[in-house]
């Protein structure tokens, strides 16, 4: 094949736990075959050598939680010709998006000693709440194959094979026996994302939620049904309320059955 | 060759010549490119263009049909697939699966005379209508297109609408959505130049194609010119992953629009088009 | 590059290759330094308060989520924590098996640190991809062993970062024996990888720096520490795990988001390999101290620059324990043990591959969490690692700064520094600040 | 027709196996009753049961040792001939151009065991669309031509089951090599078996067996008559599919729609239910290409996705789709109902939609438009 110029990747972290850029260097059978395919050209949790931009490809962790930050991805933006958003921070403003429901001044003076020394947001926002992107990729962490399947995408001018439907949908193409209605144990897979190929399911356990609400996602529903399986109404609120809590169908969702409880 | 036997397996087709139509659309003319090819099409018939690595979609042809061996597609980039088609030189090779699907009633038509209808990219399909009507001129009656556009620069074809548009045994009238530059012709939507075509309703056939709303509302006013439903056709589109019956993207109603359609009489669908997100 | 200005400024803007966001910041004036920060600015996330509320069971769940690099250490704190109020203890096969998790996350997150980010440093390459083009048989050799452990971590957690498969009281389901047979063809390549591995790190240039540690671990009479064990340093400390916060606590400096650690009687202290290997090499497997008898590896080790050898030898240990747990592996017979709700407070601490991260919790009788504290083994040493630059600076100061600021970010990589979960170390209580 | 004893069903898995058959049938696993590789009778649900209610299954002892005392589980036999992920071929760049093989993945041969009437029905409905059509699949062909099928009729029909009013059981009448029906009272355990092929018929000769009597034949009508009226379930299908099509706007369609999870559990379980989807993908190279097909379902969006938007984006839409197929369009487009009364889309759909009270309360209530 013509030598053509190696697209340049860059990889920003925002307030996050980092597991889904460290995805990357767990690709350990691809990394030198994407390094071959890419010019890796900012990474810091890989490397201390950074090449300037502009960027063809940007991976995005971490969701928005600081004025400085609000600031730095809109540059991160004007560097990038193509950004995608990795994980359930970047796409729904993550786990650290709890304190959204409640005051964060409360939660900076209960947790550091000298909260002035702290800047933080009110709120802990995805990033399409700042800037456009091109593309989400859910999870909380991400699945690595997804990722290489959006890094394959990219590189041959693809849409990605990342499906916005339920977990259901492959826990069944996976054979597993739904626990929901053989156990009676409680998942939020009919109206989560698949993308972790069923895991939770696969080892007994109710999905909960990690890549955030598939598309037409009807919690409501969902929890008609936990009620009746002897749920409480403060169940249902902290099952919605974990990593995807502030995207929308869930958060309307634990709201809802706050006001309940 | 095994490839052959199976009907999900491209067969490779070597592109001659890519012409740009517009600032969107583009025009393929493929020729086999391992000596095997599919077999001969109709008028309004489709095939699944295949780009290594990217995709498939289907695509009618909008070549003439009595010419073998050659595929004509005329493309409109709109996604992802189409849009790396558009980046196709000549010399590549795209993988094709076809043809598929149901044809315009040509047979019909013959003795009556024939309201060509087209709305954007769905002149495309149409275009083996023209190709034919203008070759076998003398079978049918009257011949008549009418064709909107968004604006003047989306006009596909040119070359051919000014050819049919000067010939003096068929109608040609355009429309465009949005006047610019130095148009000085029809603006607005196409069915307002159906009342005044000169066609005889109660012995023609109208063949339809363009966005659903377009096509709903001319044939709303075919109806009101006194053309029958049984002689009015349309033809469907919806999303395809096989093309053979096999994958159900493309139901419609009862229909599988690959095997059933895309072409249907009116009537056969009448009673879905007018229902929201059949 | 002139030596020596007058005054001169070393910063690093954003630390490469550690996990998390953190700056270096120093300044030198007429040769003495006179300002030294190690910055975190992770932004907070609040993760004791946002616990409260919550159910217990919860909590190994979340708390995995501060680090992406080392979630299992946070999902055993929590869950020896939360066992400890309920009184659960794990025993026979389900302890093995946690025991086999744990060496999992050391494996993948020792290799990842010696060949992917600390190993650069040493050979002079900016990264790991950049050292492939020279040296391809060693990051060959690295990528294969992080998979192994990612391997154990994959098929008994579910998948490696944030494993889904562990709970208070055990497991949610066990997978088939036949599952973990498989890995033992890839686990004994990785023993023999592993004593190249211990050689090769062996045989790297250390700078001469040796100071004189408080080393912290936890120290069980039996094993090399993971999950249990009392909390030991080489000055005497000898506590229960409960004990914790008498002798440690955390102060709030203005320059970083992070909190750090002290004893309270004496101050920095060391936690992590070196701690370890200092405090429990008796414990090693014959194999593992022989081998670091061939390279002269013997406690006391002083010199944090060598923690990467420790590192390897941590990681050869990890995969003895892990073909011996294999071996003998019995199922249990339910993948969780029973339980009632009750309420107290318990601490967990177990051995992060940086070293200990200590939570307690404190939850009602329905199980819901009142108070949580989490302190993670980067901010414990975070107070040592700005003493290491500054005693490392003073004595380099003839260095060309570019080089300088190399050895700085190396100085800081020693730790492994997981600057994510060092600023979730977090404590409910308003502490006087004096 | 002949009587066997249980012990036989030894020699008949055996002669299976002795021909490289690999044998599926019902087993336990994960509190359900699931098809898998089996090896021996002993595998079998002895003496379980399934309580079968719209979203919900639980295992359950019976108090006798029956084999196939149970119903339908969350499993279909279609995920062993129309499998959830299908390699479709791969291909490989060469130069400008390309060269494109067929995936074959040389299926083993396949013997199942224990499947029901409303099962043979549904796998005669996805021959039809795979093998009868203008195009024929073959990796379903390669599947399903060296399949052995050894039915079972139901004598005790589940709660959401309605084979009856689907004209599809309970009793197996074509479609299986060998049929049984399991005759258990005080003094015997015996299966009564009819061959319904010649190699059926030659196998049966090879099993020890004895003449079935009258008595016999009589005792299976019965039980099967008696099954027929217990169904927990029901549908009037007499002119459904013209009400249904009458009834695109139905507000129903709403009704249901606030229910709905769209999360396809009903159609991944619906043992007709083709659908499927197509992924063109790459390796990091470009070099090669593959295409798989996976299960997919009209509950999503991508489904009836085209340029622009999906198709059918409400919930009501989709679920419009899905009950209109299985109850008519599929009528018009294969001669056949595509709803076998199975009741898995009952049972399986985790807030308990029923297909037979959504097809009862709009064939009731006809709305003017
Ligand atoms: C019978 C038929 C004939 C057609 N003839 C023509 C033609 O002559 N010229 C032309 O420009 N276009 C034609 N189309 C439309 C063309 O197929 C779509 O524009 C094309 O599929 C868009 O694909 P994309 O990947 O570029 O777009 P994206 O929006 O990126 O689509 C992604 C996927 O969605 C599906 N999809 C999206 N839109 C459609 C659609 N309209 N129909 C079916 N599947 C879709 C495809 O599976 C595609 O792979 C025809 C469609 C049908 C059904
Ligand atoms: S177990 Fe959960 S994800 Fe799987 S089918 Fe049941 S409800 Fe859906
Ligand atoms: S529609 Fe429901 S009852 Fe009918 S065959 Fe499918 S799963 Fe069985
Ligand atoms: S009917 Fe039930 S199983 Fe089917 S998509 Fe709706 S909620 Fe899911």
């Amino acid at each position: 094949m013509a030598e053509r110029k190696k697209p340049k990747l860059a990889v920003w972290k925002f307030a996050s736990c980092d597991g889904c850029q460290l995805s990357l260097l767990d690709c350990e059978d691809e990394l030198l075959a994407v390094a071959d395919r890419v010019e890796i050209a900012y990474f810091p949790e890989a490397s201390r050598a950074t090449v300037k931009g502009p960027y063809d490809l940007s991976l995005v962790e971490g969701s928005i939680t600081t004025p400085h930050d609000a600031e730095r991805i809109h540059q991160v933006r004007r560097m990038s010709r193509f950004l995608v958003t990795i994980g359930a921070c970047a796409t729904a403003g993550g786990i650290q998006a709890l304190r959204n429901f409640q005051d964060v001044r409360e939660f900076t003076s209960l947790v550091y000693a000298s909260p002035q020394y702290i800047e933080t947001l009110k709120k802990s926002t995805p990033i399409d709440e700042h800037v456009p992107v091109d593309f989400e990729l859910r999870g909380c962490p991400i699945n690595k194959y997804q990722l290489l399947e959006v890094l394959n995408a990219f590189l041959n001018g693809r849409k990605p094979n990342i499906p916005d439907y339920s977990v259901c949908i492959e826990c069944k193409r996976g054979g597993n026996v739904c626990l929901m209605v053989a156990h009676g144990t409680a998942c939020l897979g009919p109206v989560t994302q698949a993308g972790c190929n069923a895991l939770c399911p696969s080892y007994h356990r109710g999905c909960f939620g990690c890549y955030g609400p598939k598309e037409r996602s009807n919690p409501s529903s969902l929890s008609e049904r936990f009620l009746q399986m002897g749920w409480e109404h403060s169940e249902i609120v902290r099952a919605f309320r974990s990593f995807n809590a502030y995207a929308e169908p869930f958060r309307k969702e634990s709201e809802a059955h706050e006001t309940k409880s | 060759m095994a490839a052959r036997q199976d009907p999900m397996i491209p067969l490779p087709y070597r592109i001659e010549t890519v012409q740009r139509e517009t600032g969107d659309t583009f025009t393929l003319t493929l020729v086999p490119a391992a000596g095997d090819q599919i077999g001969p099409f109709a008028a309004g018939q489709f095939n699944m263009l295949y780009i290594f690595g990217v995709g498939e979609v289907p695509i009618s042809i909008s070549g003439d049909p009595s010419e073998s061996g050659k595929l004509v597609h005329t493309i409109r980039a709109v996604g992802s697939v189409t849009r790396a088609m558009q980046r196709l030189k000549a010399g590549q090779v795209i993988g094709v699966r076809g043809p598929f699907g149901s044809s315009w009633p040509l047979e019909q038509a013959q003795g009556n005379d024939v309201v060509v209808i087209a709305g954007g990219i769905g002149l495309a399909p149409l275009r083996p209508v023209l190709y034919t009507l203008v070759k076998y001129r003398e079978r049918f009656g009257k011949v008549i297109l009418l064709y909107g556009s968004r604006t003047p620069e989306d006009i596909l074809f040119r070359r051919e609408l000014e050819k049919w548009r000067q010939r003096f045994d068929m109608e040609v009238s355009i429309t465009v959505d949005r006047a610019t530059g130095r148009w000085r012709g029809n603006v607005g939507v196409v069915t307002k130049l159906i009342p005044r075509a000169p066609f005889d309703p109660y012995s023609c056939i109208a063949m339809v194609c363009g966005p659903e709303i377009m096509m709903y509302y001319s044939v709303l006013s075919l109806k009101d010119q006194g053309v029958p439903t049984e002689c009015i056709y349309i033809s469907m589109e919806r999303n395809m992953k096989c093309a053979i019956g096999f994958c159900g993207h493309c139901q419609y109603g009862p229909y599988f629009i690959c095997k059933e359609g895309p072409v249907f009489r009116y009537d056969q669908v009448e009673s879905l088009l007018n229902k929201r997100e059949i | 590059m002139k030596p020596n200005p007058k005054t001169q400024t070393i910063k690093v803007d954003y630390l490469a290759r550690v996990e998390g966001e953190g700056a270096l910041y120093v300044r030198i004036k007429n040769g003495k330094i006179n300002d030294l920060k190690f910055k975190i600015f992770e932004p907070p996330r609040f993760f004791e308060a946002f616990l409260r509320g919550r159910r217990f069971t919860e909590a190994p769940d979340i708390t995995a989520r501060i680090c992406g690099i080392c979630p299992v250490a946070y999902q055993m704190s929590s869950i020896h924590a939360m066992e400890k109020i309920l009184g659960i203890q794990i025993s026979g096969p389900l302890r093995e098996l946690r025991r086999l998790l744990y060496c999992g996350e050391w494996i993948e997150s020792h290799v990842l640190h010696v060949y992917m980010l600390h190993a650069p440093d040493f050979l002079g390459f900016p990264d790991s991809i950049q050292m492939a083009r020279v040296y391809p048989d060693i990051v060959q050799t690295g990528l294969r062993l992080k998979k192994i452990g990612n391997e154990i971590v994959r098929v008994l957690g579910g998948r490696e970062i944030h494993p889904i498969n562990v709970k208070v009281g055990g497991f949610y389901k066990i997978p088939p024996r036949k599952a973990f047979l498989e890995l033992l063809d890839d686990l004994k390549w990785a023993r023999d990888a592993a004593i190249g591995m211990v050689r090769f790190t062996a045989g790297l240039e250390f700078p001469e720096f040796e100071r004189d540690y408080e080393f912290v671990a936890l120290s069980h009479p039996d094993e090399y520490p993971f999950n249990e064990g009392r909390l030991v340093s080489n000055k005497g400390l000898d506590i229960p795990v409960d004990a914790y916060e008498d002798h440690f606590q955390e102060i709030h400096v203005e320059h970083s988001n992070a909190l750090h650690s002290v004893l309270k009687a004496r101050g920095a202290y060391f936690v992590g390999p070196l701690a370890r290997f200092n405090l429990n090499f008796e414990k090693l497997s014959a194999l593992t101290r022989e081998v670091c008898r061939d390279v002269g590896l013997i406690p006391e080790v002083r010199n944090p620059f060598k923690s990467i050898v420790v590192r390897s030898v941590e990681t050869l240990y990890a995969l003895e324990e892990a073909i011996r747990i294999i071996e003998h592996l019995e199922m249990p017979e339910a993948p969780a043990v029973d339980y009632s709700i009750k309420p107290g407070t318990g601490h967990g601490c177990t051995e992060a591959p940086r070293g200990i991260l200590y939570h307690r919790y404190t939850i009602d009788a329905q199980g819901i969490i009142q108070q949580a504290r989490i302190v993670p083994p980067t901010s414990q040493n975070q107070k040592t690692i700005e003493n290491d630059l500054y005693h490392y600076v003073s004595g380099h100061l003839d260095l060309p700064k570019e080089e300088l600021t190399w050895q700085c970010e190396q100085t800081i990589r020693n730790y492994d520094p997981c600057i994510s979960c060092a600023t979730h170390f977090l404590r409910l209580e308003i502490e006087e600040v004096e | 027709m002949v009587i066997i004893d249980t012990s036989a069903l030894q020699n008949l898995f055996q002669l299976l196996a002795d021909e490289e058959y690999q044998l599926i049938g019902p087993r336990i696993s994960d509190q359900a009753i699931v098809y898998d590789r089996i090896h021996s009778p002993d595998e079998l649900p002895i003496g379980w049961t399934d309580e079968q209610e719209a979203g919900r299954y639980r295992l359950k002892r019976r108090n006798d040792s029956h084999y196939f005392g149970f119903v339908v589980g969350p499993h279909s036999w279609k995920a062993h001939l129309h499998v959830p992920v299908q390699k479709l071929w791969e291909a490989q760049r060469d130069g400008p151009s390309f060269e494109v093989r067929l995936h074959n993945d040389s299926p083993p041969k396949m013997a199942f065991i224990g499947v029901r009437a409303c099962e043979l029905r549904a796998i005669a409905i996805q021959d039809r669309v795979f093998l009868q059509g203008t195009f024929i699949d073959s990796h379903y062909q390669s599947r399903r031509k060296n399949l052995f099928i050894v039915a079972v009729n139901c004598t005790e029909p589940g709660g959401t089951c309605f084979c009856t009013s689907m004209n599809a059981g309970p009793r197996a009448e074509q479609g299986f090599d060998l049929a049984l029906t399991e005759l258990v009272d005080k003094n015997r355990h015996v299966f009564l078996v009819e061959a319904g092929s010649a190699r059926g018929q030659a196998l049966l000769e090879r099993l020890p067996h004895r003449p079935a009597s009258e008595a016999d034949r009589q005792l299976a009508r019965t039980l099967l008559e008696k099954a027929a009226q217990r169904m927990g379930r029901q549908m009037e299908t007499e002119g459904l599919k013209e009400r249904l099509y009458e009834n695109l706007e139905h507000p129903r369609w709403q009704h249901v729609a606030q229910r709905c999870l769209s999360c396809a559990n009903c159609t991944m379980v619906c043992p007709t239910c083709f659908c499927t989807t197509v992924e063109d993908v790459t390796d990091l190279t470009g070099e090669t290409a593959l295409r798989i097909r996976k299960w997919d379902s009209c509950f999503t969006s991508d489904f009836s996705y085209i340029h622009g938007g999906s198709i059918r984006s409400s919930t009501s839409a989709r679920y419009r789709q899905w009950m209109t197929h299985k109850l008519a369009g599929w009528q018009d487009q294969f001669g056949t109902l595509g709803c076998v009364g199975c009741g898995r889309c009952i049972t399986w759909c985790p807030v308990g939609i029923d297909i037979t009270e959504e097809a009862r309360i709009i064939r009731e209530s006809t709305v003017n438009p």
